[in-house]
């Protein structure tokens, strides 16, 4: 019986995260076009609900090609071991007090091991296509999302540390407890989370392995059709998971006043922390990979650490 | 000031490579070059008359040489010299005449803001005219335009291939004598 | 322990987001660092120079549109300028200054552009709408005058084709103005931007004697010390009557002809500025001969005519022989001579950096293959 | 750091703005009246002089003339075809036409089509196209001579 539930957890959480995913592609052309002093798509649908929809029939519908020279096997492969992890995280998120899939008692763990899973599907999709743009991509995204693995994962530390579990619904009843949410106590932890979350996605300014100004495209250079609808879905599936990982850490999960459920404040968070990424999108140029790698290296690692070393010397100082 | 520059230019050929360079052209008329006057802007009915080989074109010194008298060395000299330092190849132009074909140099000095036409004539049938691009990287690009559209030679050039058409385009379409095949380009 | 590696040809172009065209670069990379560079051109050319030897002189006017479709207003100033140097003719003062103005709200424009593709490569996606929104409003003050957006065939040998239509300067006079806050924008927006500085700052670095050596001319000269600009070395046309500055900049690099650029588009502003004050209300617009277009017949004689467009020095050799149609014309395109350099410039550099660079140069592939 | 914040400030400003991009088949950019659109053709103004198909770059006007019946010295236009598919919009054979018997309208859009045949333009089509331009309908032809080239 608990089976059946899970499954049905899975097939209601894939199909609303397909539609938030629709809507997401929506919302950050619409939020880029206003920007940009254009409406963004309106064509399809009133206010253009139905672009996204377009999108995808149009890539699904598209002939499969796979380059003569590529590694077919690989090839295929690539994009669903993109994907595959980017969806198992959602297992451990908590929606709200009582919308939950696992409640694990190492929620954050597992979300960071499982998401690291990505990183391969990128690489195997950058060698197997056999071209060089690919590959460089691929070298360049695996380079980049490892190394700001670790500022991210030390930035979570704090609030572990703080915590003192790693499972998601205690953060957030801690949260509660204390009265206010961790961004204020691990203010520095959250700034240095946001901006390897953004490297970790690939998002601009850090989105190097796919700069589609240098590398055309990068690793999805020789993706069409489903395929590339796979690396696309990963992506923004990913960026949700980003974003819900920062909402239940240092935003305080499904908290908010009673008047709404908490499942809206969960998602009005969310959004919040997406429509940054998009504006982020709008205004900055892409940075340099070097510059990339010594700003990950040299300033958020040390910053992470000092943050962790502050912590730790609060929680031991408040018992 | 430009003809003082032409005097110039013209006293520092002359030492560079001998007195009769510039009169060289014109073996019938033996002219002066330093000698001669400011000579207004060339009139039409003038034209039968063998050109002057040093002379101001438009307010502007013009020299005129043969391609064998045209080498890296002058150049160089006209590159390097205190006096002249012409450091900036503004042009090169190819000009395929009936009897012959010329490569014209728009020379600039920027420390000393003059300008210099030279101007060397090299036969049709086997035209060359040594390059410039050693001296001024400029003429990497402008002379393998040059020797794609016009088929002048440049010996010395580092590179010396077409540029714009493809490679194994046939002839040189800016001669005079080029026959435009429009059914073999699809233009019919 | 040493690990084997291998040189990769990386072929860049002909089809590629940022070479702006169809321009090719074969790059040699080992890693990301490039060793070799190799500037492939021509998939543009239309034989410019020998259809203009096949035309009577005015015909060649719109197609000197085509090279730099950009800045054509010099393109064709300078075609017009340089046959009119072999008839001797004097332009009536009204033409002049319509000639600058264009000139100059073209050169905003083609910066404007710059600005706005530059950021794109370097990866901001707004700047490049800002641009375009803001070039805009100068296309239609040309397309007012002229009848066209981008090809004008505006100017004729002895003059202009059109005299101003009515109310025309004023509009003219509230654009720069409507520019100017824009470019101040830009500045928030971009200039000051870490990312942006850090990734034009120190890259593709030229000195002064490798601009001399190779003949780079316009903002990348100026941007590297050299204070060439025929505007104010050689005044052309009635240039000597404005008072402006040439912006130059020591650094040479990316940054340095980035700042060039934003500081030319003010003083751009300022000419017009200039001019509208300036302009003879009324006048003639064209040499008394130049509107007999059919029957313009320079003596024979040559003549290489030079004008400061925005890309770098433009040129035009014409040669004359009496009749009717030039006897051969040569174009100096700042964008071929320009884009040599690439050969050089890039070697050390590594693949992020080429867009960078090559975006930097400012090359127009339609001129750069006439 | 923080300069690079004031950029924010400049996007989240325009996401409040007006939009200015146009929506095209709906609304349409009005041209200036001297837009160097598609042609127009004015068969009874025409002298049939032929600078126009000498000064065509592209060599796309092609035409031929009759006697006219009232006036055996007089020529009238009989057929005028403008091939668009090589036209470049340049203007020059409105600017030597003495008679501004072929002028240019601003019409911008409409000519693109599947087929290459479609972008030839015969007098009946030239003549048709009633957009506004930098002419007027009714202008008494000028003298011939004053404007352009007369044999």
């Amino acid at each position: 019986m608990e089976l059946v539930y899970i499954i049905l957890y899975a097939v209601i959480t894939l199909a609303v995260l397909l539609g938030a995913v629709t809507y997401a592609i929506l919302f950050e052309r619409k939020v880029i076009g206003y920007m940009q002093l254009r409406p963004g798509p309106n064509r399809h649908g009133p206010w253009g609900m139905l672009q996204t929809v377009a999108d995808v029939m149009k890539l699904l519908m598209k002939e499969d090609i796979i380059p003569k020279n590529a590694d077919k096997k690989v090839f295929i492969l690539a994009p669903i071991i993109a994907f595959v992890p980017s969806f198992a995280i959602f297992a451990s998120i908590s929606w709200s007090d009582n919308i939950y899939g696992a409640d694990l008692n190492i929620g954050l763990l597992y979300f960071i091991g499982i998401s690291s899973i990505t990183t391969l599907g990128v690489l195997m999709g950058g060698w197997s296509s056999n071209n060089k743009y690919s590959l460089l991509g691929a070298i360049r995204g695996v380079a980049q999302v490892i190394s700001y693995e670790i500022p991210l994962v030390l930035s979570v530390l704090g609030v572990v540390i703080l915590v003192g579990s790693l499972n998601f619904r205690d953060i957030v009843y801690y949260q509660e407890s204390i009265g206010m949410w961790l961004i204020i106590p691990q203010f520095l932890a959250f700034v240095v989370y946001m901006i390897s979350a953004i490297a970790e996605l690939n998002r601009s300014p850090f989105d190097l392995p796919e700069a589609e100004s240098e590398l055309v495209s990068g690793y999805h250079t020789e993706y069409s059709g489903f395929r590339f609808a796979f690396f696309m879905l990963a992506e923004y599936v990913y960026a949700y998971a980003i974003a819900a990982l920062a909402t239940t850490l240092f935003l305080g999960g499904w908290l908010g006043p009673a008047f709404l459920p908490g499942i809206v404040w969960f998602f009005l968070k969310m959004s919040v922390i997406v429509f940054f990424w998009f504006w982020l999108r709008a205004t900055l140029p892409r940075a340099r990979v070097d510059n990339l790698m010594r700003f990950g290296w040299k300033v958020l690692i040390p910053l992470a650490l000092l943050n962790i070393v502050i912590t730790s010397i609060i929680k031991v100082w408040m018992g | 000031m430009s003809q003082e520059v032409l005097d110039l230019v013209t006293e520092k050929v002359h030492s560079f490579l001998g007195e009769e360079v510039l009169a060289y052209e014109e073996p019938e008329p033996p002219e002066e070059p330093r000698e001669e006057e400011e000579k207004p802007k060339r009139k039409k009915k003038e034209e039968p008359k063998p050109e002057r080989p040093a002379s101001l074109n438009f307010g502007q010194p013009m020299i005129i040489l043969n391609t064998e008298h045209w080498s890296q060395a002058l150049a160089e000299m006209l590159r390097d010299d205190e006096e002249l330092q012409f450091d900036f190849l503004s042009c090169v132009t190819g000009v395929d005449y009936p009897e012959h074909m010329e490569v014209i140099y728009n020379l600039y000095s920027t420390v000393k803001d003059h300008y210099l036409y030279v101007k060397v004539k090299t036969s049709r049938e086997e035209p060359a005219v040594a390059s410039s691009e050693p001296v001024w990287k400029a003429g990497d690009y402008m002379e393998r335009e040059i020797y794609d559209l016009m088929g002048i030679e440049f010996p010395g050039h580092k590179n010396q291939k077409r540029i714009l058409l493809a490679d194994d385009w046939e002839g040189h379409p800016l001669r005079k004598d080029y026959v435009t095949d429009k059914k073999a380009l699809g233009l019919d | 322990m040493s690990i084997k590696t291998e040189e990769m040809v990386l072929n860049m172009g002909p089809q590629h987001p940022s070479t702006h065209g169809v321009f090719r670069l074969k790059l040699h990379v080992s890693g990301e660092t490039i060793t070799k560079a190799e500037p492939v051109m021509g998939y543009l050319h239309r034989g410019s120079e020998k259809l203009a030897e096949g035309f009577i002189y005015t015909q060649f006017i719109p197609y000197t549109d085509r090279l730099d479709y950009l800045n054509a207003m010099t393109n064709n100033y300078v075609y017009c300028a340089g046959v009119e140097k072999l008839l001797g003719w004097e332009i009536p003062e009204r033409a002049e200054y319509l000639r600058v103005i264009t000139m100059e709200l073209n050169r905003i424009a083609s910066h404007l552009v710059w600005w706005g593709t530059y950021l794109l490569d370097i990866g901001a996606l707004s700047p490049f709408l800002y641009a375009f929104k803001d070039r805009e409003i100068v296309l239609d003050r040309l397309n007012e005058i002229s009848g066209a957006r981008m090809t004008f065939n505006y100017m004729r040998v002895g003059g202009v084709k059109w005299d101003a239509p009515a109310g025309w300067i004023e509009k003219v006079q509230e654009t720069v103005k409507q520019i100017s806050e824009s470019i101040e924008m830009f500045n928030t927006l971009v200039t000051g931007n870490e990312i942006f500085q850090s990734r034009t700052i120190g890259v593709g670095k030229l000195t002064k004697e490798q601009v001399i050596d190779w003949g780079l001319s316009g903002p990348i000269a100026r941007a590297s010390g050299v204070n060439i600009d025929l505007r104010k070395t050689e005044p052309y046309s009635i240039y000597d009557r404005f008072d402006f500055d040439v912006p130059v900049a020591e650094e040479g690099d990316a940054y340095a002809r980035y700042k060039v650029r934003i500081a030319e588009i003010r003083e751009s502003i300022k000419i017009v500025e200039q001019a509208c004050s300036q302009i003879p209300a009324e006048g003639e617009i064209i040499h008394k001969k130049g509107a007999r277009i059919m029957m313009i017949k320079p003596p024979a004689g040559e003549a290489y005519t030079r004008a400061e467009a925005s890309k770098g020095e433009i040129g035009v050799y014409v040669v004359s022989n009496g009749k009717t149609k030039p006897y051969r014309v040569k174009l100096r395109r700042p964008s071929f001579v320009n884009v040599a350099i690439l050969q050089d410039l890039l070697v050390g550099a590594s693949i992020q950096d080429v867009v960078a660079i090559f975006g930097s140069l400012d090359v127009v592939l339609g001129e750069v293959d006439a | 750091m923080f300069r690079l914040l004031k950029g924010f400030g400049v996007t989240l400003n325009y996401f409040r703005q007006k939009k200015v991009t146009i929506q095209y088949p709906e609304e349409r950019v009005a041209m200036p009246p001297r837009y160097r659109g598609i042609h127009r053709f004015f068969p009874d103004k025409c002298i049939v002089c032929n600078l126009c198909v000498q000064v065509c770059p592209t060599d796309v006007i092609t035409l031929t003339g009759k006697k006219s019946e009232e006036n055996p010295k007089k020529k009238v236009i009989e057929t005028y075809n403008i091939d668009f598919q090589g036209c470049i919009l340049c203007d020059f054979c409105t600017e030597v036409c003495p008679t501004d018997a072929i002028v240019m309208t601003a019409r911008y859009n409409n000519l693109s089509s599947f087929n290459r045949a479609e972008h030839f333009k015969d007098i009946k089509w030239l003549s048709d196209n009633h957009i506004y331009g930098n002419y007027e309908e009714s202008a008494p032809a000028p003298e011939a001579g004053e404007r352009g080239e007369v044999k």
